[in-house]
């Protein structure tokens, strides 16, 4: 099936709105979940936006932009899948594999924005310098507004002006180009947790990593929560024993004071 | 701590209400405005706090470029631990606190942080809702976004919150402060590293091909890695990465762009 | 089948040593794997006897008068179950259902007599007063066995007596009702973990909580001994370390005042 | 502690034998008797101490009369742990321990000692017990009961087992019966929270009925609990119930009521 | 199949250098992972080797020497099957059976060595004290070379000069002596683990046999990777707060002598 | 220590060069040669030692004959552990260490090091290699014993870095080997127990036949014990047998003979 030009230009509006919910991060819509939702909303047919939305959302699960890095993205993958399972009849685990090149492309300009806007704060501190609050608040709104807008457009062009010509250049990849990225999106969530690591492994946190990936490789659970009960109940053992460990030393020292009189 | 602390011009510094707490929450959704690799979150960092900041020191230009200024500094955290300690800062500017105090809680905190708040939020919370959304939204149910889309809602508006806890905490005795948090981090290790330990076996997906074989006989190269310790692959391109990072200091980009080459490699390959 | 007058007048006898039992908690006759085998002995069916002890040990697990709560009554149910069981000619399960509504009755009659019972402390606080030992100890004897006689009568009337009008009643429940009644009596032994824990849950145990929870739901456990096991060695963690502390904390204190010659 | 304490007639204090510990055991088999909400096992723990307390004080009314008043106190704990109480009064009391003392480690010690016997009693022995007895039991072979009732006339005797520690605990200065309880109570709490928390999914049942599904979509109500948590629902109600006692002070026979009348409800709306 | 006087005396070699390895424990050739390969490339049938290698090294994982005990010998045992399973044509399986009496021959033969080898210390301490390094070394190396070389010479009988009257000897044990010694061997690596307790287990460590044991019952485990794992994350927190009790005490001292001052 | 320790000839004392501790580790390969029942490594552990201690001492017979001596005594270790201990001795030797001191470090020692040793190298190093190369050999492949051979040359030679280690652990303030060591064995005590409590249920087999049945009923025999516990036959016959040790100072050959007369009366009885 083909869009319509007034469905391509609902995309661009949802696909910015998503987009600079991506860029602050507040209420989760770039998800796959609900973008694609949205597009399923747009296209007439919730049902398959509901579906894609739940099998591109547990396939990018890992993709998470901690410590700044910029992943596969998952708002072009929710919408794009969408799109093509809906242009292509394909289902939706099909189409979830022919959108991984877009979500490489979104990957892209993320990237590039984040690298060019790097003369922002620059900017910034001038403005600080002179407490010019309505430049500096004024320049901050605009470049975030422009690169949501400039991603909305994106969206457009692929899924209805450029549909063509961009799903014959992915076409001309070849199978094991595609296999390849693949297995790199399958690694690429270790960067994530690489990257977390650097900030929460110390030497006394070492033991907590391997607790943690034992009890994930032996048992079986739906998801991480009995893990994170585990590991809260294994912080309060230990704030306890710090605490302990602080008040005795606390108490060491005043009797010790004490203890003169003695 | 100057007893009376003055703005610039003299007069004395206001104290927030209650609703200038509430209001920097909802400011705060935008923390992560404008990011860019230079100073990361900055730039919405410190917008978020400006109308509190000027509430407590008047229309003082001098005061507001010094708090500008000293807030435009590198800066990145999860965005909700962000608010907490935007709360924090604005709770110990009330209080007339020398800045390089401030400067040194703020950046003594916002790594570690980073690292609860994203074992929280990244790890936790995501991977619940989704799972939940997903098991709903199966069938097509649109019960499944909307469950996802509520969920978020509260944790999106959850700010509020932290905005008043770290208000309050910023209240109390510095020393205190300093007390608080350095029981925070440990605790918040120890739960963010349980969590990634675990996350790594069904986040990370890295397996030789079923059928490869070593050249002679039939076993193949998998159930080898299997038979050492199931999932040791994941576990060790983690390790791999956070070596690299930490001891090789290669930056993120060269390692995505290696995890690349070394996809299209094992494709090539046919290993993997 | 029938009973027989001499096998309802046994049951009364039995009824009343265990209820005895149950009182006391001697030595937990009153448990149905207990009762239930007395009863299959008296019918002449010790097999039937013991499998529907079985069965309905296992159903009652959780019912416990921990805290001094009153359960859905364990020793009616052992025997009624067999009774039932023996009469109708079910199975061992049909009976326990049937068996629900006797146990409900007696847990009745158990709530009124510890409630009546409460005149009996403020009489031999008088005895007491007066150094009197021997009404003091008529006064204890007499209300217990009084009950226990009285719940053995019960069980008598159930089982023999008015074994037709009983079970018309029983049967003219609507099956939501009954259905709502075993509901409840899957919830109920919240009652008794929730009661233990106002005593044994503090800041310092609530992890541990936590851990038997976790360890119960992902591990396959033919009973809760393993994590009797995990849980005493956790506990020995603990004690060592809290041990160590208050040496620590001595020796500290010594040391402080030893320093002083320095 | 007085040296060469006396009773009220004068008369110096007499020791308890061995064989008069063990008759306390046996005597204990009846500590819960005349159970009632009032006092609970005030009766049975008086009762049962009189014997050797006479021993210890001879005939000396005046002082029985105390005794026994002192004693019929509130009072409520597991059985066996009242059977240790009462060896470690009778030990105090030879020694002519001040009341005040002897009633304070009694009013101290029965509740936490209720929760490691029941812990222990209760919840390990009850159940495993139970376990291998039904599985011998299954086929009809009396080996079931009869190992049932085996382990139970040990556990039953093992009172006498009790007393003896409790007397030899008793008979320590009483600042050690102090320290010795303090991780006494510390062990047994870490150990009955584990072992409740095992309960709680084995003992407690409450799911929702098997094809109970929202009003859109086919995925049923119960999956969605268990893709959250598995045996979250049992979870739950034991954490509200126990909040209804904490916070509440709700009784309990009105909180059997709710669960009642709440499983008359899901009945009706065919919901569980 | 016959065995030739060549591979008889290779295996001869064979046994001997493997034997001297066991002594040593240098390079574990004496496990039967290796001895086994060694002797199918001896009787020409790698294959077989290689298969009966790894059955039997998996039976006689457990048969340790620790503590200086001497376990059925898993060298006799490795060898043993490959040449019963190549003379007999038998399964790998039914010769490890079959190779069961071996293995007792030579712990016999071990054990005798070390008891009769007391005299061997008692001239050393002689040469000791004379520093007579040349004596002491040649007496150290004549004894160990005398047992391996004895052992070499036993497998070449076992294997080969006395094949047949060993076989019949071993055949006329009846069935329930063999399935015996089998149930005795299964339960013989208990003597090394409790041997290993006797400096392992103290009051500070007993929880953590029962973690370990816990975890190999309950989880599904290819190994005992996952035990030591944990075992080293707890060993490392508890090292943490060993360290942090000896700091404290440290300061604790400090303090005391400072508090002084004030 | 002597400041300026010398040999009995009244020569300073020589170091010893890194090669010479890699001898040293080389020739630790044969640590336990001529082991026996009386002395156990003693033999193995002096001769390794005496080229590095001619090195430090020269040709004074007299020193050589004292050390040959006191080494002499009883010793056994795991082989490993003894390359590390040898390691210290020398280095203990070259600062003219007080010999009583140098004893007392090797015979507080060498237990505890043989429990961690042993955990590592006997119950963790084997199974694992053992598991991997045995699933590599299953179908005949001798990529099975070269892995295992190879991995096997790598923990041997391994003991030159242990020689190293155990030289530089020696070569500190003899009160920092105190402190290493005692932290050493202490979380040696921990991982070496959990390894073993692991490796009872799948090294000792221990179970009644499969169809042996109580005189009454059809429940068999081991169900029971897999109903009280999995494995508790296993942890039962560790502990008897520890106790066996322990308490009753039973010798090992007796013990081994009494398993073997416990098997065969299993098997007579036709009960395993
Ligand atoms: O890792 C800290 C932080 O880094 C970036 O700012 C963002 O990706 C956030 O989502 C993340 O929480
Ligand atoms: O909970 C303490 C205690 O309460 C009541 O007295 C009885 O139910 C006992 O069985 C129980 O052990
Ligand atoms: O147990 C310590 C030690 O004892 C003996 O010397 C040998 O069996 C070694 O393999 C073992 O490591």
């Amino acid at each position: 099936m083909q869009l319509t030009l007034v469905q391509g230009f609902l995309l661009f509006i949802v696909g910015t709105i998503c987009q600079f919910d991506q860029q602050t991060e507040a209420f989760y819509w770039f998800r796959p979940m609900v973008a694609a939702f949205f597009t399923g909303i747009i296209l007439g047919n919730v049902e398959l936006g509901v579906t894609c939305g739940a099998v591109t959302e547990l396939a990018y699960l890992g993709m998470t932009n901690v410590g700044g890095t910029v992943p596969p993205d998952p708002l072009f993958a929710g919408i794009m899948t969408v799109v093509l399972a809906y242009t292509t009849g394909q289902s939706a685990e099909t189409a979830l594999g022919l959108s991984y090149p877009f979500a490489l492309l979104a990957q892209g300009i993320g990237i590039l924005f984040k690298t060019v806007y790097s003369f922002v704060p620059h900017k910034l501190d001038k403005y600080a310098a002179e407490a010019d609050v309505k430049h500096f608040n004024g320049l901050i709104w605009g470049v975030t507004i422009f690169e949501a807008v400039f991603c909305g457009f994106v969206i457009f062009l692929c899924s209805y002006a450029l549909q063509a010509p961009i799903q014959a250049f992915v076409n001309s990849f070849p199978t094991w180009v595609t296999h390849g990225l693949e297995v790199a999106g399958g690694i690429l969530p270790a960067v994530g947790l690489a990257m977390l690591l650097l900030t929460t492994l110390k030497p006394e946190t070492y033991p907590y990593l391997f607790i943690g990936f034992v009890m994930a490789t032996f048992l079986k659970m739906p998801n991480v929560l009995p893990v994170a009960i585990i590991g809260t109940s294994l912080a309060a053992i230990d704030y306890m024993y710090q605490k302990r460990f602080d008040e005795q030393k606390a108490e060491a020292i005043d009797d010790g004071g004490d203890s003169d009189g003695i | 701590m100057a007893s009376n602390p003055t703005n610039k011009k003299g007069e004395p510094l206001q104290k927030l209400s209650k609703s200038d707490i509430t209001r920097l929450g909802i400011n705060s959704l935008t923390e992560q405005i404008a990011f860019s690799f230079e100073r990361m979150q900055a730039p919405g960092w410190t917008m978020n706090m400006i109308p509190g900041f000027k509430k407590i020191y008047g229309d003082s230009k001098e005061d507001l470029k010094e708090f500008m200024t000293y807030n435009m500094e590198f800066m990145n955290t999860e965005p909700h631990m962000a608010t907490l300690l935007q709360g924090m800062v604005l709770a110990m500017e009330e209080k007339g606190t020398d800045r390089k105090l401030i400067q040194g809680v703020r950046n003594g905190l916002f790594g570690p942080m980073a690292g609860i708040g994203d074992s929280i939020f990244w790890f936790t919370v995501l991977p619940i809702t989704a799972g939940i959304a997903c098991s709903l939204a199966k069938s097509g149910s649109i019960l499944g976004p909307l469950v996802f889309i509520g969920i978020y809602l509260v944790v999106g508006f959850s700010r509020i919150w932290f905005a008043r806890l770290g208000y309050s905490l910023g209240s109390k005795a510095v020393e205190k402060v300093g007390t608080a948090t350095r029981y925070l981090t440990g605790a918040a290790g120890i739960l963010g590293t349980t969590v990634i330990g675990a996350l790594i076996p069904s986040y990370v997906s890295i397996a030789f091909q079923k059928k490869l074989v070593f050249g002679v006989g039939s076993t193949t190269v998998q159930s080898v890695f299997d038979q050492l310790l199931p999932n040791v692959l994941p576990l060790a391109v983690v390790f791999l990465i956070y070596w690299l990072f930490k001891k090789k200091h290669v930056n993120t980009i060269a390692v995505i762009g290696c995890v690349i080459l070394f996809g299209l490699l094992m494709s090539l390959l046919n290993w993997m």
